[in-house]
């Protein structure tokens, strides 16, 4: 067992782990934040992803011990009192969600997708989001919503 | 008031979406009970072998180790075994004796953490007498090695299901122009939805069974329970949460949920068990039909007849969730949209070394072979006889006159225009240029390929006097209550897994009342609270559910207008509903809404019984008969066999739509599936029965890359017997696309003299069919 | 699924992570991106007694050009070259495989040199470095040492690092203006392993011959290879469309894959010819030369 | 997955001391790659311990291995069944023992590995050549510690 304290959506969490607890279990055990979730044992479906300082990284495919002194970003910082951020504004008015396991980790990608580039064309957009697999919506509507959030967010850092 | 903003018919956006949106939807491993106990279990690397012995001792030195089952605590307890779903067979929960498939369940294992159940389920040691392995149905036919001697009959062959005038076919058959005659298999698929199944078991103080469980059918499964585990219905609680997907996954009951609930009864502590994917992906299965189709027809291009004979494998177990009487599922839709003279079907299933199941996924119980099957050979007969498919689909189709529509394999058809639902898809997807386009490519070499499906389904298990499952009749419950503010909640038997019926089922009932949807809540999942219902699969919730659920409120309806009455102080049979409120007749200045009802129900009933509420009980009186036309347009690479699906066109036709958005939703999320099935996925099994598909990086789900971007629209032909004419779509791209994804691919390399191949089309065998028609064509 | 334990050494430097490696020995394995051992944990297919964590190491994340190499350190991850200016605008190989490896997510944890120290008999990076005549720098004992990238892999994941050892850097000459390069890949789907690649890189000279060729092969063997024959055929001579054939025509004949669920070995091998075909063309083609 | 592999080796010793050396139980054992420990239970029966190292899969396995001469001298045949890493191989392997007369021995050797469970699955990608390394090896070895012997 070690301790290990994280900066989880700028809260500090304090546990004691096994070296081999991953961070996804953390993130869901410790520090009691279920948004983020399990689909796979190979690291091939990416519902687990979150932001390790800013990247998106599948946390199912990270040991909780790695991400000492690093900050992460789960699907529960997105609306900090109760306002969606525009990405998950996009997928709800886009239809890109159905049963919404995958959605977490689908928004957390686009948000780095987006941060990287603003304006992504929709086989930009495809690319990016290839890591992360999606059993309900066909990805259409996924797509759709990620132009919608790039629109929104161009403005609203023009608002700024 | 936003009734005519959110009423039936308008993309209103998902009122389930906001708690996913924010990481707040509540899926079974987001639970967990105080003092709960990890539970893993141990699976055979072995496809059949005789267990000499399990021992356990090194799996208890693990620290936090808590107990180890096998077959011998269950059989002393009764419950070594389940009952499958239609009652032809029985499964069993653990191993007993011998394992009879790769990854069937040997042992459970309990301990206080899940890191510490994994390390012990290691440990467990198992000595296995390995025993030959009937991988091939075709192979499990002769019998040489019976794989299952607790049965009565010794022999593999699991049951004979045949429909139609065999006679009559042969004989048509015989005299026809032409006869078309093509061997097809559909592949061993996985629905494979992205959250596995799990459950944890917890008997509470009343010694009641709370069982949370990712089912998508939990009143089915509180009896089932009851079935192998003699507890009374009345103590036991099955609460489904938020599913991350089913596809039929989540029917059928596992082994692990008896070991979870045996381990918590005896253990007296909460169990836990979550599948891993490995475990999610090697416990059941659906297709895995081999056809052998025959088609006759007129030279001219007429069908006269048709003729299916299938072997299928059950794997070791017949877990299929069929109903009771139908062993082969809906398998008699093979007919599709043609008017057939004459047809037979003729099945024989049979146990193999292989995981059990025949369970339906994204399909209402095998229409997605049969519609496979028939849409194939139609392309194979169009193109023998050197006519257009869908001039010969034209020729052929059922027509609108017809209906209601009785098929020669026993299907009474509802309603549907085939041809018109083509015209619109062949008009928008530009079918004329795209020929043109064709025949100068071909001109130069190149490989582009056009293909047609033009499906009909047969969905909504069922009308009571043909469907039951466990012989519960498959009719379905609804419970509106309406509040006096004129808010409400809805609870059904159904079990939504991402189809939105926290919207759609509150926007048929704000129709039917003049409500507005937005007030209504939505509960499905707990059979404490629900009404029974067979659950949501087959692509069933709609036509049954949705029925059950028009018909609640119109009861309502009928209560409110006595209450009407009595606040307006004239005779109901004065009053007309028309705009979403009791009008007076003649009075057009006095009006009442529903939510001056609903307040005037708990306010001022007058001699009415208080209150608004309602529960029905839904008993269809057919199935309904979604159909569509899909179009798609390839490009297949000559060098590396890699197929582009450039274009794809949906048109769907399932009746009255409640909510496009969702409609065209449900439609996208299917036609991936089935892009999946026609170039990607498979369980395959090798000679020695290994399982080669048991995680993700194997058993290949399509990324946004992968996935073509699709088209979409409909035409509406309403079922002129369910209560809003609806019908279903969440199954129709995935029974409809694979075959217009394959009849592309063959279209494409038909200039080769390519006939037929295979689902899943992967480059090597798009490229093989090209080098052996090279080769062929250079002798 | 879920890893059986171990013991955890956190480096900040590689003196520390270097003096953890000596200590433990056999026992201990380096870990880097994570993202093929981890899951081989997972699956408790890999069981490491001790993991010298190498991630906090500063002094090892870098991606810069000097003296004529651009050069990565042990923990830059793959992304870094995926979003690099200076790399979009220069080195079209690494551009192309960048995209290519793994998926999007992986590719954040991820790091060049892991991948390349894995030597995975489908690696991505190992095809792309003997394409672009890539060298290693190891610390050993004895300080560090330079091994050019056909020494260092040795076999499936197997390189010539020695026990206690760990690989610094990877170094890849700087591709000058008429050097240019493709990556050709085939896969099931995003994120799965190669079914075949390849990796191709050529120079020109101002008469118009070509100076240097870079042709590797990967998914087709027990490792990634370079096929020797194809770019000695190519050296010195004019690019032409036959020329192409011929030296593609090479791959297959070097080539020895598994059939798998993937493909057959006959696939495969076609395959090779395929993709170093298309590579070849598509260098010249970012070349200027249409053929 | 089903692998199959043969191969010869010239052995510069009579065919009686070869067919000595084979049918001794030690002295097979020893001739596997990378082999912990040896438990013999009598003069066809004995327990090995290997360790495995295929890339990042490291681990051991347990294998019981059973001697089974023909009857005629002429052949040896060997069945190996074990596991690890929650996977099991069951390997059948036959040598066909060919005298040359100038006391020297040809060994035609053959065998057929079945491999169940994640080792097949997930490393499966992988797998075919390294167990034919194994397996060769085996067989090396035996030239080797015979001619070492002789």
């Amino acid at each position: 067992m070690s301790q290990i304290s994280l900066n989880i959506n700028g809260k500090t969490t304090t546990a004691d782990v096994e070296n081999r607890t991953l961070l996804v279990h953390f993130i869901r055990e410790q520090a009691k934040l279920t948004g983020t979730h399990v689909g796979c044992d190979s690291s091939s479906c990416g519902v687990c992803t979150v932001l390790l300082d800013g990247n998106p990284v599948k946390s199912c495919t990270v040991f909780a011990i790695m991400a000492e002194g690093h900050e992460i970003k789960t699907v529960e910082s997105l609306a900090p009192g109760g306002v969606l951020h525009p990405i998950q504004q996009a997928f709800w008015d886009q239809h890109g969600l159905q049963c919404g396991y995958c959605t977490p980790g689908m928004m957390m990608t686009s948000i780095a997708l987006l941060e990287q580039n603003p304006n992504p064309s929709e086989h930009e957009i495809r690319e990016g989001l290839s890591g992360n697999l999606c059993r309900c919506t066909g990805y259409n509507n996924i797509v759709k919503a990620v132009q919608q959030a790039a629109t929104a967010m161009s403005t609203q850092a023009a608002d700024d | 008031m936003t009734t005519e903003k959110h009423a039936m018919g308008k993309s209103m956006k998902r009122k389930e979406d906001p708690r996913f949106l924010q990481g707040k939807g509540n899926y079974i491993d987001d639970i967990n009970l105080p003092n709960q106990l990890w539970m893993a279990l141990v699976h055979s690397p072995y496809p059949h072998a005789n267990i000499r012995g399990i021992d356990s001792s090194a799996a208890m030195e693990i620290p936090g180790a808590v107990a180890v089952v096998t077959s011998k605590e269950l059989n002393a307890y009764k419950v070594g075994w389940l009952p499958t779903f239609h009652g032809l067979d029985k499964q069993m929960v653990l191993a007993d004796g011998k394992v009879l498939y790769q990854h069937q369940e040997v042992a459970a294992v309990y301990a206080e953490t899940r890191e510490a159940a994994y390390d012990m389920a290691e440990l467990v040691e198992v000595d296995y007498e390995p025993l030959p392995v009937m991988a091939d149905p075709y192979k499990s036919m002769t019998d040489e090695v019976i794989l299952r001697p607790d049965r009565e009959n010794a022999t593999n062959h699991i049951f004979n299901w045949n429909v139609g005038k065999k006679a009559e076919t042969d004989a048509a058959l015989e005299a026809a122009d032409h006869v078309v005659k093509q061997h097809m298999t559909f592949q061993r698929c996985h629905a494979a939805p992205l959250e596995t199944c799990g459950c944890i078991a917890e008997f509470d103080a009343m010694g009641r069974l709370q069982f949370y469980v990712t089912s998508q059918a939990p009143h089915v499964y509180r009896t089932a329970l009851f079935l192998v585990l003699g507890i009374p219905e009345d103590k036991i609680r099955v609460i489904s949460p938020d599913l991350g997907g089913g596809f039929g996954n989540k029917v059928p009951v596992y082994p692990g949920y008896v070991c979870a609930i045996a381990g918590a009864l005896v253990l007296k502590r909460p169990v836990k068990w979550i599948e891993t994917r490995t475990e999610n992906l090697t416990s059941s299965f659906a297709r895995d039909y081999h056809m052998d189709i025959e088609i006759g027809a007129t030279k001219e291009g007429k069908v006269t007849a048709l003729k299916v004979n299938t072997v299928a494998d059950h794997g070791a177990f017949d877990a299929a969730a069929d109903p009771s009487k139908y062993p082969a599922g809906m398998f008699g839709i093979v007919t599709g949209s043609y008017d057939f003279p004459n047809a037979y079907a003729n099945l024989d299933a049979y146990f193999t070394n292989k995981m059990p199941g025949g369970v339906a996924y994204r399909c209402s119980f095998r229409v997605t072979e049969a519609s496979y099957a028939i849409e194939r050979a139609m392309d194979i007969l169009a193109d023998e006889l050197k006519i257009d498919p869908a001039e010969l689909r034209r020729k052929n189709f059922v027509q609108p006159e017809q209906f209601p529509y009785q098929s020669p394999l026993n299907f009474i058809y509802d309603s549907g225009d085939y041809e018109k639902t083509m015209n619109v898809a062949l008009e928008r997807i530009g079918y004329k240029e795209l020929l043109k386009e064709q025949a100068e490519k071909r001109a130069r070499g190149e490989l582009m390929g056009i293909g047609l499906s033009t499906f009909t389904e047969v969905t909504g298990a069922g009308p009571s006097k043909h469907f039951d499952i466990l012989g519960i009749k498959m009719f379905d419950g609804a419970e509106i209550r309406i509040h006096p503010s004129g808010s409400g909640i809805i609870r059904t038997g159904s079990k939504s897994q991402g189809q939105g019926h926290e919207t759609t089922w509150a926007q048929i009932v704000a129709e039917e009342l003049g409500l507005d949807p937005q007030n209504f809540l939505v509960e499905e999942g707990d059979t404490d609270t629900a009404p029974y219902g067979l659950g949501t699969y087959a692509s069933r919730s709609t036509p049954v559910a949705g029925g059950a659920l028009a018909l609640a409120a119109r009861k309502i309806r009928e209560k409110a207008r006595k209450i009407a009455a009595h606040v307006l102080e004239v005779s109901e049979h004065d009053l007309e509903w028309k705009d979403y409120k009791f009008n007076v007749m003649g009075a057009p200045s006095k009006s009442i809404t529903m939510q001056e009802i609903a307040f005037a129900a708990y306010t001022n009933p007058g001699e009415n019984e208080p209150g608004l509420e309602a529960t029905l009980y839904y008993d269809p009186p057919n199935m309904v008969f979604p159909h569509g036309t899909y179009v798609a347009v390839v490009d297949v690479d000559r060098d590396t066999g890699e197929t582009k699906v450039r274009r794809f066109l949906a048109i769907d036709d399932c009746g009255t739509i409640i909510n496009p958005m969702i409609v065209e939703g449900q439609v996208h999320g299917g036609l991936t599936e089935g892009f999946a099935i026609a170039f990607m996925q498979e369980i395959a099994y090798d000679d020695e029965g290994n399982n080669l598909a048991t995680n993700f990086t194997d058993y290949l789900v399509p990324t946004s890359l992968e996935s073509p971007s699709w088209e979409t629209g409909h035409t509406v032909t309403p079922s002129p017997h369910h209560p809003i004419g609806a019908k279903s779509v969440g199954e129709s791209p995935n029974v409809g696309s694979p075959a217009a994804f394959v009849n592309a691919v063959i279209d494409a390399l038909s200039p080769l003299g390519v006939k037929h191949i295979d689902m899943p089309l992967t480059r090597e065998k798009v490229w093989s069919a090209i080098r052996n028609a090279e080769a062929l064509a250079a002798d | 699924m879920f890893p059986a334990n171990f013991e955890y050494v956190r480096s900040h430097s590689t003196d520390e992570a270097f003096a953890a490696l000596q200590q433990h020995g056999s026992e201990a394995r380096v870990l880097a991106g994570g993202q093929s051992l981890i899951p081989a944990m997972r699956y408790r297919l890999a069981r490491p007694a001790v993991l010298v964590d190498i991630n906090p190491i500063k002094e090892l994340s870098y991606l810069h050009e000097k003296d004529g190499f651009l050069v990565i350190g042990a923990t830059t991850r793959d992304a870094a070259l995926e979003f690099d200016q200076n790399i979009l605008a220069r080195y079209s190989l690494i551009t192309a495989v960048s995209r290519v490896v793994a998926d999007p997510i992986v590719r954040h944890m991820g790091t060049v040199v892991g991948s390349i120290c894995h030597n995975d008999p489908s690696g991505d990076w190992t095809a792309t470095a003997l394409a672009s005549r890539a060298t290693m720098i190891v610390r050993g004992k004895d300080g560090t040492r330079e091994i050019s990238i056909d020494d260092f892999l040795v076999d499936s994941f197997t390189t010539a690092i020695e026990e206690g050892e760990m690989a610094i850097e990877v170094r890849i000459p700087i591709p000058d203006a008429h050097t240019q390069g493709s990556y050709q890949k085939i896969e099931r789907k995003v994120g799965d392993y190669a079914t075949c690649a390849a990796a191709v890189q050529l120079s020109m000279n101002v008469d118009g011959t070509i100076r240097q060729a870079g042709v590797a092969i990967t998914a087709v063997g027990h490792i990634a290879m370079r096929v020797t024959a194809a770019e000695a055929m190519l050296v010195g001579q004019r690019p032409s469309l036959e020329l192409c054939k011929a030296a593609a025509a090479e791959a297959p004949k070097i080539a020895s894959p598994n059939a798998d669920q993937r493909g057959s070995a006959e696939y495969k091998k076609d395959m090779a010819r395929v993709l170093v075909g298309r590579g070849l063309q598509e260098s010249l083609l970012r070349l200027g030369v249409s053929l | 997955m089903k692998l199959e592999y043969n191969g010869t080796e010239q052995v510069p010793l009579g065919k009686d001391a070869v067919w000595a050396f084979i049918n001794n139980p030690e002295k097979v054992a020893s001739c596997l790659p990378d082999v912990k420990t040896v438990v013999v239970h009598d003069a066809t029966n004995f327990d090995a311990t290997v360790s495995i190292g295929l890339g990042p899969v490291r681990g051991s396995f347990k294998f019981k291995i059973t001697l089974e001469p023909q009857a005629d001298g002429q052949r040896m045949n060997v069945k190996i069944n074990g596991g690890g890493f929650g996977s099991v191989v069951d390997l059948l392997a036959g040598a066909d023992i060919i005298d040359n007369g100038n006391n020297t021995t040809t060994l035609n050797w053959s065998g057929a590995a079945t491999m169940r469970g994640p080792i097949a699955t997930v490393g499966g990608r992988v797998l075919d050549a390294q167990a034919q390394k194994l397996i060769a090896g085996t067989f090396a070895n035996v030239k080797t510690r015979m001619a070492e012997q002789g």
